[in-house]
């Protein structure tokens, strides 16, 4: 069986990049025939204008569309790429963006209501998480921001957000 | 013994009555009623024996298959139509029949499993990079929300009577928070509000100076925040 | 852009059977123009004897590697991941598919044992899930297949399941 057509069946059924040495091991073939075979493998697709293509990620091999493909991967995709966030987890996500590490109660204290709900939602959606515990009153949990959030939001790090030292500053002017 | 090594196979009264059916390779729509009932007796005892529990499926059908042998002991009336006669087996021959239907059935079905086992499908999601994502919220559900946080707050609104911040004040605030910047975030203007009527009045202030065209809000794209404009006149 | 090459890229991102009426109302083309296009793509990947495949299964089309390659495949995954079913799970199964929609007792009668822990079972592997109940004393569940089973069992629908004539009654006897 060619080694060619071995690879591509395997990069196909893989659930992630796909290591020289994985295949090496599987195949029982020498590295430079497995590097052969997959260079070949890369240029075949290019040249038959596939709108699949063979791509180096995370130090492995792996199939992926095209750019251009997206948007209909998209309409594919539609339920798993609309975030769906209330306006009440949008503000307690503001919250929680600006004033991490913050207790569930100083949230609460800010928005004026139960957040518990809300809070729970966020950390479903990976947008929130707990990282550690106050050393107060029945240590309750500190809250931040995933890097989920940053990149649903693009930002590079929580820095990117408008400074609240700054806004700050201003309201003690009053 | 033979048995002991096919005890555990038997899935049910019915497997087993099938089974003993076939292994003396008799004819199923004329079961010898009295030799099977035997059989299966002796199973059961068997069972027993090895002290496994004998399940009350095994019991029902043990009672089922005496009846039907007392039945076929029973004289038949001479006068009685050949038509009309019903074998007491007729129960129980139907109901094996349509076990062993979906019997066969099951076999054709493992058959068709181990064909698909070799065959392997694509598990991998594409992954998607933030352009991709869209949102379900926009600017005016978030205004709509707002204004229901609004409506809410007039109702216990003599709760707080001393505010320190108008409407004048937050618009001041908004606009030096936009000073010497082309925009800044929307969730940013309300971080300092410590109640609710607070970030009220700073919402107020956002539409007064959406009203005067003094600001504008927008989202640069789906699912960026939302940004609050200074409008260069 | 080709009609062909949206298809393509659309069959290798979904995780599941695409359905026709996805892809007419992605792509925005008519259903002959798509399964114009399906079976063009269907042909041209079996001519070049790719190690992939396009088949119908389950209601819709989807991308698979060839038995062939299965073994290649198989050492990729560590944990077992062909299903395993007990003959009494098998016989249960095969009632529902062929009877479907039937309630427990139903199945009971054919099978002359209790069936609860069975489908459970099946339930829990989602090879069989409830669909209404009975309208009769006790309004019991009425059970049915799922699209997982028409999966697993390689078929394009349950009409697909031979008939029960069909099988020899008097089969292997073993």
């Amino acid at each position: 069986m060619e080694l060619k057509k071995i690879i591509e069946a395997l990069l196909f059924a893989s659930q992630g990049p796909l290591k020289i040495e994985t295949i090496i091991e599987i195949t029982e073939k020498s590295a430079a025939e497995v590097n052969q075979a997959i260079s070949e493998l890369k240029n075949a697709y290019e040249e038959k204008q596939s709108p699949i293509q063979i791509i180096e990620i995370a130090g492995g091999w792996q199939f992926s569309t095209k750019r251009d493909f997206a948007p209909f991967i998209r309409k594919l995709f539609k339920e798993e790429t609309t975030l769906k966030l209330s306006s009440s987890a949008l503000e307690t996500l503001a919250i929680v963006a600006y004033k991490q590490p913050i207790t569930r109660a100083e949230i609460e204290q800010v928005r004026g209501v139960e957040v518990i709900a809300v809070l729970k939602t966020l950390v479903e959606k990976n947008l929130v998480r707990t990282c550690g515990k106050k050393d107060t009153v029945g240590t309750p949990f500190l809250y931040g921001t995933t890097q989920q959030f940053l990149i649903y939001f693009g930002l590079k790090s929580t820095d990117e957000l408008p400074s609240l030292e700054e806004i700050n500053v201003e309201g003690e002017q009053q | 013994m033979e048995y002991g090594i096919k005890l555990e196979i038997f899935e049910g009264p019915m497997d087993l009555l099938l089974h003993l059916i076939q292994k003396s390779d008799l004819d199923i729509y004329d079961i010898p009623i009295s030799k099977i009932t035997s059989e299966y007796l002796a199973y059961l005892n068997l069972m027993k024996e090895m002290n496994l529990e004998v399940a009350g499926d095994f019991l029902i059908m043990a009672a089922t298959l005496m009846r039907i042998k007392s039945k076929m002991l029973l004289p038949q009336h001479e006068d009685e139509d050949e038509e009309e006669f019903e074998d007491p087996r007729a129960e129980i021959t139907k109901r094996l029949l349509e076990y062993k239907k979906f019997k066969e059935a099951s076999k054709v079905l493992k058959i068709n499993l181990e064909k698909q086992k070799d065959v392997f499908f694509r598990k991998t999601q594409p992954e998607f990079t933030v352009e991709d994502f869209g949102i379900d919220v926009s600017l005016f559900d978030l205004m709509d929300a707002f204004r229901k946080v609004l409506e809410k707050a007039k109702k216990s609104s003599k709760e707080i009577i001393k505010e320190e911040f108008t409407i004048e004040d937050k618009i001041r605030i908004i606009l030096s928070l936009l000073e010497g910047k082309k925009f800044v975030s929307f969730y940013s203007i309300f971080l300092k509000d410590e109640s609710r009527y607070s970030v009220i009045i700073t919402f107020l202030a956002l539409l007064e100076l959406i009203k005067i065209s003094q600001i504008y809000v927008r989202q640069n794209e789906a699912f960026s925040e939302i940004r609050i404009y200074r409008k260069i006149s």
